[in-house]
């Protein structure tokens, strides 16, 4: 009971510091929090990142390993990708099979990755329907601090750029770094009281009606978007966050040029 | 099928549709017993069935929510729906998909007038052919009305796509394979937006009009959906002679109003699609 | 507990009409409801019937393709059965997987197929050993108003009449019509305080001491037998029931004549 | 083994029985310490073992019903019971059983006793040789006995099969491979049956004998389990040596009623069989 | 409630005992209980025992069949190790997949037989990194007495030595022994107030603090141990367990000359 | 790797280490937000993170102990921490590592303080390379002192193993994969055991010396896992400027008796291995 009194607190809060323009950590509307992306952190994997945004933090690291492609496309690798909301990442994760907010997560960040076509899939084939490189993307939620989806999109990319195909292990010839075409960025706006607010905070994210998360690409066009939430928004909403987020994620692809 | 040289030859799209035409759509109201509202949904070659039950208890007793109703929504697809078997039980498409659809709906239910309980959504694809969610929501929408939940209004679901470089409305199967993007939208009487989900690439031109395309598309569905609905409140009253008199003047100025807004109808308007 | 109140009620009401040799929907005791069976609605499986049978609702869909067959009959197809009983179709079903009701509906349904010989599974061969045709009867309950058990075999032998295997589309030859050379019909019967009543109603079967599934042939031989239900039945009853059930499904197997 | 030519040659069976002979049966009472009663049976070369826990409480609470008893059967088959390895864990047919096997003693408990409460059976099948339902069944029934859960009567059961064209009881593993048809089947001292299934195929006149048959071959049974139960009870009045002398009055009388209606004992009598 | 109090009485009864050098059964702190083992229980396996520790019953059944060898040990067989806790042993075992209990019991049975190099794995490579026999080591709990982990050591040695290996069966030459080469024999002990036991019984086992197994080797060297239990044990008490285990192990492994 | 001719050679081992010598060890505690307690620990290549929540509400409820809290704990191995891609999910060796270190921190653990309570231990290898329970064990009882859970005494864990027939301290990949033996101990600052298991190949001499050898090794982390703390509670000082003062003394003395019984630092002592 007093944990749902203090929500509602929380809450009138969050409100009335949006009706002043105002954002409990002093942001504005339009600004992300920090982030920090490191790469290669785990040694063992074919390529490895590890993200802060804000409070939240998630690592992912890819495997690659040689194997069959789907029968109906023979001649291109494969991307399977996972996410876990392990329980260390927060009091609200239980340990079990995906649930279908760290499928929603995975399927987001597979959609920006695939059609973005960053990964030139058919530069993967070893032997046509037979043997194709298996990408494994793995993102592990360790600290959940809000807005996971635009920290797992970041991962999963940086990760991706840090890529060596183990061929030589296999025996298929020398070791090349995995070539990516694009570096597609997820910016999440969520809708609070009527306005709209970019990188949601765990609180911002708990308060709000509706969520959109637009994946867009070097060129300024856009590869996957996603509502979630229960809430609604206008068509020039979603245009706004758009533009917003292409915008964004200029600024944030130049990050990649720091790793 | 392979993929073909051209999507859209002439104006036309390989099913004979225009670019901005739904695929026909047929909507059966109240369909199955056991479940307190239903409808059975038909768009192009997909065929969905849709089941609410509800406000009712909700098991085990933790799950609950002390000030509303608890909405669940299952998508799933029959194991013969698809050209190659299905396995039985939730796979991670189906899991987004309930999510979505859950999300799409639910912002138009009155869930605070019923703490504690749940409201059930069930949406099963017997027939699959692009564009299954936009068919669920579509179906799910009537069923909870059939089943006199109190909403704020219907949702509407339609997809818009890009094929040969063209936004069309309403993608089928082979526009979906081979197509550029594909958009699924589910939208409120008011054009308020509560599905959007987008894979493929558009700019940002592209998605102004494709939301523009979308609200076209479900003011359509909108309709036929209505006219649903008022179908079926008719023929209940039928049922009751005694009441019918009263009825058909509140029938007939319901009548009056739709048709002073649309023409389409059944056989010649469209269908939806979400993948 | 107002509904247990209600079904104490209601089961004394139906005891009582039972004295009476009535049924609270006016049939004979021998007497089946109304049954509509239509194939071919589902255009994507190789073969689909819905029944309805009274207030019962059904879908069977048969979908077929090459597959290995099992080491002990390495030249007969296989028959895979899976009956669910899917949260729409009654507020007492549950998403998850199959049940001991499921389990036992499609258990049945197989065996009546299996033991009447209906299916030439020699004839589903393509290389012995290696590669038979895979039937999978897949049984969808949509609406669950009593007696799942015959509506269930119903609509599965009339979605296997249905059938054509799509031997083209494998490269393996001319499609055929699969061949069937028996049509097994379920009847089941309940017990109520003595009486035995065929068909029993969603009502009937919930206050029912024991049930009795009685699958025959074209020829008057039984194929597969199944006593469900905390109930008993005496030799004479069992007898009776048998009988019953093969005048009875003499009837229902005229009803294929008319798809 | 390949199928035989010939099941039954000049009226013997391939094991040596009659058409109407039953498989060797050894019952043993009592054998687990923790179950609250539990039996070890073999009958022909099936070795079953079935343990009974309560009336105990139902965990969780929301399967408890209010006014009877919660009966739950396990029918399990260990990894090593079979030629070829089973997979660990419950699978189709082994839930099937379980239903059907507890719907076979369940009418025979006064469930009525104990509401709220859980009453479990449990039977494990070391060693399977056609006939393993109708030996757990047999085997469960003089478990619930030795538990002392109140009952109306044992339930007796064996399965009555076509070979040859000709009504066997009691069929071995050969005979249901390659046989015609599988009828197990359990009753009540009275005859009632409370297990009946049946694979293959049977006229109406073979059915009718087969039921007969059954009916003979569970008599035989009921008078087996009964005997084994008495020694049980004659041991166990032993171990309490003060109270022999009134318990031998009242064994005698009940031995002298089983010796005027059977000449049947442990060593040449039979089994049962159920698949 | 009324469980718990008994559980506090029965604690403190055991308690005072020890306090007196004594055990409820009247055996020493070095004494085991009797011990039953039967071979050759289970025709239809290629090995089986049962044995009976004190209260404790359970049978152990060998399958062995070809199959692949895991590709890092291409010419050596392979030995899966399973142990079921069913629930007919005990009021406290629950139906489904095996938990932590169970899986420990089982990889404690396996690392004994592994580590002693017990089973000459290479002598079971049929066709090196293609054929090898897999060994399925089952161990069914049917009776909790206590101390399962000594038991079930016992059964799966015991069962291994009745192995006839059936070759002829799958067309792999003439039937052999399962060449047998150490006989490991797992000795628990528990820590009771500052007291060391040998083979718990279920009370002892239940109040003691922790547990330790040491299982050795006929040339009275350690092949395994294992530790559990909410408890401590001092390095001189894990060197005393070790010494009595070895000499009692030399006890119990006569047992298997008289099978 | 294949397997070395020679694993220790003049006294010194492949990675340049002594016989008794730990690989490096790094602590970083409270290194995440959103849970109680945390711990970040490389050892060797080892890289693992251990989270502890709680004292807090039990789900569902009968898992509740009435007199005491229960402690969860569960060791999960990323996907990517190993060689070969690991599946997803508890497999046969977490579950048993999960148990055994839950047996290894508990004791120490006020549980008594925290009825009808949970006390949650999660660790996360991240890289794994030989040891990781040790590891995770050493983490684990840091988060736990972080999330300012009442306990005994922190527990401290390393491995011995054998190689060319002599005992080393912490094995690292090579070593375990190869060795004779494998033997990981955690042990509470008394030095009693609370972990231990073993399988290879040991006498009761090489037990003996064994236990010695793991004695040592859990000092030396002991003191690493101690400064650690006081780091981590200095700088939390250092944040609250006012009560510096006070502080200062204590924690100088703390330091103090530290320095006076080692000499070991972060950079210059090891690691642990489990497995």
């Amino acid at each position: 009971m007093s944990e749902e009194v203090m929500n509602g607190l929380k809450k009138d809060y969050l409100y009335s510091l949006i009706l002043k323009n105002q954002r409990a950590d002093g942001r504005d509307f339009e600004e992300s929090r920090d982030i920090v992306i490191k790469t290669n952190i785990i040694e063992k994997a074919e390529g490895s990142a590890s993200v802060k945004l804000g409070d939240t933090y998630l690592v992912a690291g890819i495997k690659i390993q040689p194997g069959t492609p789907f029968p109906d496309t023979p001649n291109k690798g494969v991307i399977i990708t996972n996410l876990e909301l392990i329980p260390m990442a927060s009091p609200n994760f239980e340990a079990g099979p995906p649930g279908e907010n760290a499928v929603e997560l995975a399927r987001v960040v597979d959609r920006g990755i695939r059609e973005s076509h960053s990964i030139d899939l058919k530069g993967l084939c070893i032997v046509p329907g037979e043997n194709v490189w298996l990408i494994f993307i793995d993102i592990h939620v360790i600290d959940d601090g809000g807005n996971l989806m635009d920290a797992a999109c970041l991962a999963a990319i940086a990760a991706l750029l840090d890529v060596t195909v183990p061929a030589k292990k296999y025996g298929i010839g020398e070791d090349f770094k995995l070539p990516i075409r694009d570096i597609p960025i997820a910016v999440t706006a969520v809708e609070i009281d009527g306005s709209i607010v970019i990188d949601p905070s765990i609180d911002e994210g708990r308060i709000a009606g509706a969520k959109l998360t637009v994946t867009s690409n070097i060129d300024g066009s856009i590869s996957a978007m996603q509502k979630s939430g229960v809430g609604l928004f206008t068509p020039e909403q979603i245009n706004y966050v758009a533009d917003v987020a292409v915008r964004r994620s200029e600024e944030l692809r130049e990050k990649f040029l720091e790793l | 099928m392979d993929k073909p040289e051209k999507f859209i030859i002439d104006g036309i799209r390989l099913d004979g549709r225009k670019p901005d035409e739904l695929r026909p759509m047929k909507i059966e109201v109240g369909v199955l017993n056991r479940a307190d509202g239903s409808c059975y949904l038909e768009f192009g070659k997909n065929k969905v069935l849709a089941a609410v039950y509800g406000p009712r208890e909700v098991h085990p007793r933790h799950n609950q929510k002390p000030t509303t109703a608890v909405v669940r929504f299952r998508y799933n697809m029959a194991s013969f729906s698809v050209e190659e078997r299905k396995r039985p039980g939730p796979d991670r498409r189906s899991i987004e998909v309930s999510k979505v659809s859950r999300e799409a709906v639910e912002p138009m239910i009155f869930t605070e007038y019923f703490p504690k309980s749940a409201i059930d959504i069930f949406v099963e694809v017997l027939q699959a052919d692009a564009g299954t969610r936009t068919a669920g929501i579509n179906a799910a929408s009537i069923a909870l009305a059939d089943a006199s939940i109190p909403m704020r209004g219907l949702v509407s679901s339609c997809a818009v796509g890009k094929v040969d470089g063209e936004l069309v409305l309403d993608l089928m199967k082979d526009e979906d394979n081979y197509g550029e993007a594909d958009m699924p939208v589910a939208m409120t009487p008011d054009g308020e937006i509560t599905l959007l989900q987008m894979d493929g690439n558009l700019t940002r031109e592209e998605l102004k009009k494709a939301l523009e395309m979308a609200t076209e598309g479900c003011k359509q569905i909108y309709k036929l959906q209505r006219e649903a609905l008022i179908g079926r409140y008719k023929k209940e009253l039928e049922e009751h002679k005694e009441d019918v008199e009263l009825v058909e003047t509140i029938t007939e100025s319901e009548e009056t109003s739709i048709e002073s807004t649309t023409t389409v109808n059944i056989d010649e308007s469209g269908g939806l699609d979400d993948e």
